[in-house]
C-alpha cells in the first residue's frame, strides 16, 4: 500500500513559495510535498507563516512567488474561487461566519442547494442535522450566527468545509474552540474523511493532538519551513525542540499560589442568572487567587464571565467586592469601576481595534495616564506599552503595526498585556490560550499566575482543561449553566478528569 | 343650482352654487418671502368674504405638487389658486384633471404648460379660469434688462445671475436676455451663472465673477435673493457703486437696498395682489360673471409713470411711491 | 453528545426566539398599523379605496427605487445617484416617444440606460475601489449633466395618449403603477429571501471577506445590485415621465434620500447584511400614509416638517427597541 | 523569543511604512497640486491673493462644519442635520442681532442653540438606539420645521454692521472667517490626532465593543462629536448670515450632502475608524478649487456637472489606488 502512494503524484507540491507583506517577509521560499489521502500537520511558533501558508494554499493570500503544483498540474491561485475549482476547502483560524445568517445558511455559504435558483431550504436543514449528527453536535439550525458561542461558530465552519467535500481540506486550528469531545468528534471525522482519500492540512498548536492524528509534521520557524518528517520520526520534545531549537519541557508544570491564601475574598457572587445559559451561580475568589471555572462547550462559562463584567444587562445577582457589597454592574464601564476587567473570547469583534496600532490597543483603557495634559505623548505610550507586552514575550518593535497584521497569537498578547498595562483588582479571562503556541503559552499562563502574584484575583476560563488544572488554586465546574462541582486545590486530585466527571455528572444524571 | 363657467375647453366647469367655496392654494415653497405675500393675499381675501382656503407646500418639488393636487381633488376642493414649481409638469393636472372634475384653476403668477416665456393672451393655458401676473413674463425681465442698458450708454460688461436650468423664471429670464445680446450689442455678457437661488450661493458666484471680472460694471439677478448675495459681495471687494446691480423682484429688502444705492433698480413684483386677484376671478366667475383670461393689471399700487397692465421699474427716484408686498 | 444544554434549552430557546420575532416583525407593521387608525380617525375619508389608490400610485416610482436600494443597502452599498438615473429614465423614455418611437422599444432602451448607468456605478464601486458614496455622488452629477445636455435643458412633452398609461392608466380598476408597484415588490421579496442570489447579497453584506473566501464572485454581485437599483430607477422615471406626459432632466433631487430613508426607516442598516424588501415596503408605507394624512388635512407646511420628523424618529425608535428586546 | 522574522523585518518596514505613509498622504494632495497647476495654467488669475481669500472664505462654513462632520464619521456616525442646524444658526444668530442683543451674547446662545440640537441627535443616536441616517434626517425636518416656524419663514434682515464683521471683516489682511476656519481644522487636527478624547474616538469608529469593554463611555463620547459637530453648523451659520447680513431659514439644503462629500473624498470611510482632520481638508479644497475654477471660466453649468462628477470621482479612485498599493 506504501508503494502504491508513493506512486501517487503528492496532491500538494510547493515549489519555492513565498510571501511578503510589504517588505515583511512571512514566508521564505517553502519547498514541500504533501502525500495524497494523507494528514499533514504544520506546527510553528506563533507567526511562523503557517496560516500564510495555508492562505495562499486557500486562495486567501496571493503568493510572492514560487509554485503550486495540485494534484500533478500547475495552479494559479491567488482567488478563493479558483482554489475552491482546483479542490481545496480551507477553515481558518480567524471565523469567517457572517453573523446576520442563521446557521444553516453559514454551513451553506457559496454551496447552496436549489433547485432553478430558489433555495431548497428543506433538503439544506436535512443535509444540516445529517452534518451536525456526523460531528455529534447540536446547534439551532435556524440561530443567527452572531447568537452562538465561539465554539458553536468554529463548528460551523468545520461543517461548511465538510460539505464542500473537497480533495483537499485545510484546518487552521480548528479546535481552539472545541471542548475534548467535540475534538474527539472531529478527530474522528478527519480519520473518515482520510479513509475516504482526501488530503487535510492540520494546523495546531497541541503537539499531543498533532502527534495523534498526522501522518506527517512540517515544522515552521520564523517564516522557514525547517523540516518535513513522518509521524515515526517526530517526538514531541524533538517537535518543541524543531520549533523553538531549544527544549522547552513540561508547559503544564502546576503553578502553585506564592504565598497562602488568605483574607476576604476579592470578589463573592451569589445567585447570577442570565435567563437562557445560566442560573444560581455563586462563587468566591480572594486576591492572589486563580480560580478556574471548568465545564464543556456550551455550559455557560463565557456567560458567566460576561455577566459578571457587565456585559450582559439582562443578568442579575448579588455581589461583593472585598468584602462590601455593591451594585450587579449592568455596563462594562460599571464593571471596570468595580476593577473587574474581561479579556473576551472573541478578540476580533470584542477584544480589539483591528485597525489601531498594538500600542494603541493595550492602552486603550487609559490613554489618559499616557497623555500629559490630555495630549498623547507617543513615546510615553510606546514605552508603557513596550513595559507590558515584554512580559508576554512580544516583540516591543511591533507596537506601531496596526494590530490586525500581527498574527493570532500575537493579537492575544496584545490583548493580555492591556490588563498588565491597567490592572484591576479582578482578571476575567476567556480562553487565554487561544491560538497560542506552545513556547507562548507558558509565558501566558506564567504571566496570568504573575498577575495573580501581584495581588490581583484571577478568574479563568479554558477549554484547555490541563491549563486550568495547571493554573488554578481552585476549580468550580458548571454545567447546564449551573454549578455542579467545586474543586479545592488541597484536592491532590486535581486533574482534567476529576473536572470533566464533574462536568458529565450531570448529563450521566439525565441519562440514568 | 348650475352655474356653467368656459375654460376654453369642450366641456365647461360646472359649478353647484350650493356648495361652499373651498379653495385650495398650491405653492411652490413657504419659505420664499415672495411666496409668502402669496398667501396674505389669499387669506385677505378669505377673511373678506368668508371662505376656507388651505395651503399646500410643494418645498420646489414638482412630484409633491402633483400628489398634493391629486390628494386635494379627492378632498373637493373646488377651485385651485396655483403658483407652479414648474409649468410644464403640471399642465395635464391643472388643464385637464381639474377643469373634469369641474375644478376653477386660477394662476396667480407662474404659467402652466410651458408658457412660461411668453407673453399676453399667450399666457392662459385653456382648461384654467384666468391668469394674473405678468411681472415674471420674459417682457418684464426684459424690461429691467433695458433699463440697465439705458443707464449706462457704451459698452458694458455684464453679470447674469439666473435660477437653475428649467426653472420657469429661469427660462423666461433667459429669453430675455436672448433679445438684450441681439437688440444691445454692447451689452455684453461677459459671465453667467446658475444659481439655487439663495444668497449664499449668489454670494459665491459673485465672488468668482468679480475676481474673474475685474471690469465687470453690471450685474442683473433673476430675483431679489440673487441680490442678497451680490450686494454683500460688491461691499467685500469693495466695488459698491463701482458694479451696478438691477434685479427683479421688489421685495422690502430691495426697497431698502435702492435707497441705500446698493441696487439700481428693481421690478415691482405684486404676489399679494395678484393672489387676490385670482381669489376675485374666482368669486366672480362662481357668481356667473365673465371673466378676462388674463389679468396683467391685478390692482396693485401703481408707481407714477407706470401703465396699468405693464411692469413696474421701481428705482431710487420712484421707491417712496413702491409699496413692496414681500418682506 | 455534548451541549445538553443546548438541547434542554432548544425548545425554549425556540419558542422565544419566535415570539421575539414576530415582535420585531410586527415592531414595524405595528406602528403602520397605529398610523393608518389614526390617520382613519382623523380624516374619515382616508381608508377610501381611491385615496389608498393615490397614495400607492403616487409613491410607485419611489417604492420601485427603494426596491433596487434594499439589494443595494444589504451588501452594505449606497447609491447616491438614482435620482439621476431616474430623471435620465424619464427624459429619454419621453424624449424616444417624442421621435415616434413605439413605447416598447422606448421602454426598453431607457432600461437600458439604467442598467449602463448601474454597471459604471458598480464597477467604479467594486473594481476600482472607489467609496459607493463619492462614487454614486460623482456619477449623480455626470448623469444628470448628461441628461440635461441631452435634452438641451428643455422638457420634452409627449402628446401620444398610450405615453400615459404606464402612469395613468389602469388594469381591473388598479392604476398600472400599482400593479409594477405591486411586481417589483414581490419579485425582490422572493429573490432576496427565496433565492441563491439573494442569500449571497446577505452573506456579502453581512461579511464581504467570509463572502469571497467561500467562493462568491462578490465584486460581480455587488455589481449587480447597483445595475438592478440602476434599472429599478429607470423604471420609476418611466413610470413618472408617463404619469405627467413628460420628461425632464431636473426632476428627482430629492429621490436618492428619499428612497435611502424608506429604507433604513423599514430596519435595513446602512451596515449592509440585513433588511428586507418587505420590511422596505413598510418603511415607504409608513412615509406614504403619513404624507398623505397630514397634506390631506392640509397641515401647515412648517408644522409638518416638526410632525413628520419626529413620528418617524420615533417609529424607528419603536423598531429599534423592539429589536433591542431580543 | 518570537516573531524573530519580524523583529528582522523592522527598521526596514518602518522605513518602508514612512515611505508608504507619504505617499498616501501625498495621494490626494498630489491630486490637488495637479488640480491648482491646472488652475492657474487655465485661469491666470488662480492665485491672486485675492482669489484665493475668496475660496477660503467662501468655504469656511462648509469647512468648518465638515471638521465637526470628520469626528462624527470617524465614530462610524452621520449627520444629515448639520444643514438645519445652520441654518437655524443663520436665523437665530440674525434675528437675535435684529432684537438688538450683543454679538457676543447672540454669538453664545447660537452655539448653544447647536449645542442642544447635537445633544439631541447624539442622544436619538446613543441612548434609543435609532440609526443615525434616520435619526438626524427626522431631526433635520424638525429643526427646520423649527427655524422656519420661529422666522416665520421670513428672513431677518441685519443693518447693524458690526454684525457683518465676521463674515466680512479682515485682520492683518485676511478675512476673519478663514482666521476662523483655520483655527477650527487645527484645534480639529489637534484633538483628533493628539489628544486622548481623539484617540478615543479612533477606537470607537475601529470597533465599538472592544471600546466599551475596555471601559471608555462610548455613548457619551459618540453623542460629543454629535455636540461639536452642531455646534460646528451653528457657527457655519454664524458666519453666513454675517456674511450677508441675513439670517433665514431656507438656506443650507445641501450642506449635509456637501460635508458628507468634503469628508470622504478626503478619504474618511462611512466605516468609521479612520480619517482626520487634514484629510478633509484637502478634500475641501479639491472641491473648493474646481468649483472656482469651472466657476471662473464660466463653464455651462450642464458640462460643470460632467467634469465635476468625473474629477471627483477620478481623484477618489487614484487616492483609494495609492491606498491600496500599501
Ligand atoms: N496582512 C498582513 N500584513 C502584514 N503582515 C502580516 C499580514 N498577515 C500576516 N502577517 C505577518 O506574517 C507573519 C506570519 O503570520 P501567520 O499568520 O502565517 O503566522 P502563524 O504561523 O499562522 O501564527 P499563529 O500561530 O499565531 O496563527 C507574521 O509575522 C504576521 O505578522
Ligand atoms: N444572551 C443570551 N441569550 C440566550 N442564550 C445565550 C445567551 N448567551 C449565551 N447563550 C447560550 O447559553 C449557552 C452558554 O453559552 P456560553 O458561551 O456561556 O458557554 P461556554 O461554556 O462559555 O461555551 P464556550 O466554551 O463555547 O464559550 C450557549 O448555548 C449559548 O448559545
Ligand atoms: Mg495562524
Ligand atoms: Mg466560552
Amino acid at each position: 500500500m506504501s508503494t502504491l502512494a508513493a506512486q501517487r503524484p503528492p496532491a500538494i507540491r510547493l515549489r519555492g513559495v513565498r510571501k511578503s507583506f510589504g517588505m515583511v517577509e512571512a514566508l521564505k521560499p517553502v519547498t514541500l510535498d504533501v502525500e495524497a489521502g494523507k494528514i499533514h500537520a504544520l506546527v510553528g511558533q506563533n507567526g511562523a507563516g503557517k496560516s500564510t501558508t495555508l492562505g495562499i494554499l486557500a486562495g486567501r493570500i496571493a503568493a510572492s512567488g514560487g509554485d503550486i503544483e495540485i494534484g500533478g498540474s500547475r495552479v494559479e491561485l491567488g482567488d478563493p474561487r479558483r482554489a475552491r475549482a482546483a479542490g481545496v476547502v480551507a477553515i481558518y483560524q480567524e471565523l469567517t461566519i457572517v453573523p446576520a445568517l442563521s446557521a444553516v445558511a453559514n454551513v451553506f455559504l457559496g454551496q447552496t442547494y436549489a433547485r432553478r435558483g430558489l433555495l431548497a431550504e428543506a433538503a439544506m436543514r436535512r443535509r444540516f442535522h445529517e452534518l451536525t449528527a456526523r460531528l455529534g453536535v447540536t446547534i439551532s439550525a435556524e440561530a443567527e450566527a452572531r447568537s452562538l458561542s465561539v465554539a458553536d461558530q468554529q463548528t460551523l465552519e468545520i461543517l461548511r468545509a465538510l460539505e464542500a467535500n473537497a480533495r483537499i481540506i485545510l484546518f487552521d486550528e480548528p479546535t481552539t474552540a472545541l471542548a475534548p469531545p467535540e475534538r474527539e468528534a472531529l478527530f474522528k471525522v478527519m480519520r473518515d474523511l482520510r479513509a475516504a482519500g482526501h488530503t487535510l492540512i492540520y494546523v495546531s498548536h497541541n503537539l499531543d493532538e498533532v502527534l495523534d492524528i498526522s501522518d506527517a509534521i512540517s515544522v515552521f520557524r520564523n517564516g522557514r519551513l525547517i523540516e518535513t518528517r513522518p509521524r515515526p520520526d517526530w517526538t514531541k520534545s524533538r517537535l518543541v525542540a524543531a520549533m523553538l531549537g531549544e527544549d522547552m519541557g513540561d508547559i503544564y508544570h502546576r503553578r502553585p499560589a506564592a504565598r497562602p491564601l488568605g483574607g476576604p475574598p476579592a470578589l463573592s457572587v451569589l445567585g447570577c442568572s442570565l435567563p437562557g445559559a445560566i442560573e444560581g451561580i455563586g462563587f468566591s475568589v480572594r486576591a492572589g487567587e486563580v480560580l478556574g471555572i471548568g465545564g464543556l462547550v456550551g455550559s455557560g462559562r463565557s456567560s458567566l464571565l460576561r455577566a459578571v463584567a457587565g456585559l450582559e444587562p439582562q443578568s442579575s445577582g448579588s455581589m461583593e467586592i472585598g468584602g462590601k457589597a455593591v451594585e450587579w454592574p449592568r455596563t462594562p464601564r460599571a464593571a471596570r469601576r468595580l476593577g473587574i476587567a474581561l479579556v473576551p473570547e472573541d478578540r476580533k469583534h470584542q477584544g480589539l481595534v483591528l485597525g489601531l496600532p498594538a500600542a494603541d490597543n493595550v492602552t486603550l483603557p487609559n490613554f489618559g495616564a499616557v497623555a500629559p495634559f490630555g495630549l498623547i505623548n507617543n513615546r510615553y505610550m510606546t514605552d508603557r506599552s513596550a513595559v507590558a507586552t515584554r512580559a508576554f514575550g512580544f516583540d516591543p518593535r511591533r507596537l506601531a503595526a496596526p494590530v490586525g497584521t500581527l498574527s493570532g497569537g500575537n493579537q492575544q498578547k496584545v490583548l493580555l498585556a492591556r490588563w498588565a498595562y491597567e490592572r484591576p483588582k479582578i482578571l476575567l479571562v476567556d480562553e487565554p490560550t487561544r491560538g497560542i503556541d506552545v513556547g507562548a503559552k507558558s509565558e501566558i499562563l506564567n504571566s496570568l499566575r504573575a498577575f495573580a502574584d501581584q495581588g490581583l484575583a484571577v478568574i479563568i476560563v479554558s477549554s484547555e482543561l490541563e491549563e486550568i488544572c495547571a493554573l488554578a488554586d481552585r476549580v468550580v465546574v458548571l454545567a447546564e449553566g449551573r454549578l455542579v462541582d467545586h474543586i479545592d486545590s488541597n484536592r491532590a486530585e486535581l486533574s482534567v478528569h476529576l473536572v470533566l466527571n464533574s462536568a458529565f455528572g450531570v448529563e450521566r444524571h439525565h441519562h440514568d | 343650482e348650475e352655474i356653467k363657467v368656459d375654460v376654453g375647453l369642450d366641456k365647461p366647469v360646472v359649478i353647484d352654487t350650493e356648495q361652499p367655496l373651498k379653495l385650495a392654494l398650491f405653492i411652490e415653497i413657504g419659505t420664499n418671502s415672495a411666496v409668502q405675500s402669496t398667501i396674505t393675499g389669499v387669506e385677505k381675501m378669505a377673511a373678506k368674504y368668508g371662505f376656507s382656503y388651505d395651503v399646500f407646500d410643494a418645498r420646489f418639488d414638482v412630484a409633491r405638487q402633483i400628489n398634493q393636487m391629486e390628494t386635494a381633488l379627492f378632498n373637493g376642493y373646488n377651485a385651485w389658486i396655483v403658483v407652479p414649481v414648474e409649468g410644464s409638469q403640471v399642465c395635464d393636472m391643472v388643464t385637464k384633471r381639474a377643469p373634469a372634475e369641474n375644478v376653477l384653476v386660477a394662476h396667480a403668477t407662474g404659467t402652466a404648460c410651458g408658457r412660461s416665456s411668453m407673453e399676453g393672451e399667450d399666457l392662459w393655458s385653456p382648461g384654467t379660469l384666468t391668469y394674473v401676473g405678468g411681472n415674471e413674463t420674459p417682457g418684464a425681465f426684459k424690461a429691467i434688462m433695458e433699463k440697465a442698458a439705458a443707464d449706462n450708454p457704451g459698452r458694458q460688461k455684464v453679470g447674469i445671475l439666473t435660477g437653475p436650468n428649467l426653472h420657469p423664471i429661469t427660462v423666461s429670464f433667459d429669453k430675455a436676455l436672448d433679445e438684450i445680446k441681439k437688440e444691445y450689442p454692447d451689452f455684453e455678457v461677459v459671465a453667467l451663472h446658475r444659481t439655487d437661488y439663495s444668497p449664499p450661493d449668489n454670494q459665491m458666484k459673485t465672488q468668482t465673477m468679480l475676481q474673474a471680472n475685474p471690469d465687470l460694471s453690471i450685474m442683473v439677478g433673476a430675483y431679489t435673493n440673487m441680490s442678497k448675495g451680490a450686494v454683500p459681495a460688491l461691499e467685500a471687494a469693495g466695488k459698491q457703486g463701482q458694479v451696478k446691480v438691477y434685479e427683479a423682484g421688489g421685495t422690502e429688502w430691495s426697497v431698502e437696498a435702492l435707497k441705500s444705492g446698493a441696487i439700481q433698480a428693481t421690478t415691482g413684483f405684486y404676489r399679494q395682489t395678484a393672489a387676490e386677484a385670482a381669489a376675485q376671478a374666482i368669486l366672480d366667475a362662481r357668481a356667473g360673471k365673465k371673466v378676462p383670461r388674463v389679468i396683467l393689471n391685478d390692482g396693485h399700487a401703481l408707481i407714477p409713470g407706470q401703465e396699468a397692465g405693464k411692469v413696474g421699474l421701481v428705482t431710487r427716484d420712484n421707491v417712496a411711491q413702491y409699496t413692496p408686498e414681500s418682506p | 453528545m455534548t451541549d445538553s444544554l443546548a438541547i434542554a434549552a432548544q425548545p425554549i430557546a425556540t419558542g422565544r426566539r419566535h415570539f421575539v420575532d414576530i415582535a420585531l416583525r410586527y415592531g414595524l407593521i405595528i406602528v403602520l398599523v397605529v398610523l393608518v387608525a389614526v390617520s382613519q380617525f382623523l380624516y374619515p375619508r382616508f381608508l377610501d379605496p381611491q385615496n389608498i389608490k393615490n397614495i400607492l400610485s403616487q409613491n410607485a416610482p419611489l417604492g420601485i427605487v427603494a426596491v433596487g436600494m434594499t439589494l443595494v443597502m444589504i451588501t452594505r452599498g449606497f447609491d447616491l445617484s438614482v435620482g439621476a438615473s431616474y430623471a435620465a429614465g424619464a427624459t429619454v423614455f419621453a424624449s424616444l416617444a417624442v421621435a415616434g418611437w413605439s413605447l416598447w422599444w422606448a421602454g426598453a432602451v431607457t432600461l437600458l440606460i439604467g442598467l449602463v448607468a448601474g454597471l459604471i456605478n458598480g464597477t467604479i464601486i467594486t473594481r476600482i475601489n472607489v467609496n459607493p458614496f463619492v462614487a454614486t455622488l460623482g456619477t449623480t452629477s455626470v448623469f444628470s449633466g448628461l441628461a440635461l445636455l441631452y435634452s438641451n435643458s428643455s422638457p420634452f412633452v409627449v402628446s401620444d395618449k398610450t405615453f400615459a398609461m404606464i402612469g395613468r392608466g389602469s388594469f381591473l380598476d388598479v392604476p398600472i403603477s400599482i400593479w409594477i408597484l405591486a411586481a417589483v415588490l414581490v419579485v425582490g421579496e422572493l429573490v432576496l429571501a427565496r433565492t441563491v442570489y439573494g442569500r449571497s447579497l446577505y452573506a456579502i453584506g453581512g461579511n464581504d471577506e467570509a463572502a469571497r473566501l467561500a467562493g462568491l464572485p462578490t465584486a460581480m454581485l455587488r455589481t449587480s445590485t447597483y445595475v438592478i437599483c440602476g434599472v429599478c430607477a429607470a423604471l420609476g422615471g418611466m413610470i413618472i415621465a408617463s404619469r405627467l406626459s413628460i420628461g425632464q432632466a431636473d426632476i428627482g433631487t430629492s429621490m436618492a434620500l428619499d428612497s435611502i430613508a424608506v429604507v433604513v426607516i423599514g430596519g435595513t442598516s446602512l451596515m449592509g447584511g440585513e433588511g428586507s424588501v418587505w420590511r422596505s415596503a413598510i418603511g415607504l408605507m409608513i412615509v406614504a400614509v403619513l404624507t398623505n394624512l397630514l397634506d390631506s388635512l392640509a397641515v401647515d407646511s412648517n408644522y409638518q416638517l416638526v410632525i413628520k420628523g419626529t413620528i418617524v424618529v420615533a417609529a424607528v425608535a419603536l423598531d429599534a427597541f423592539a429589536r433591542s428586546r431580543r
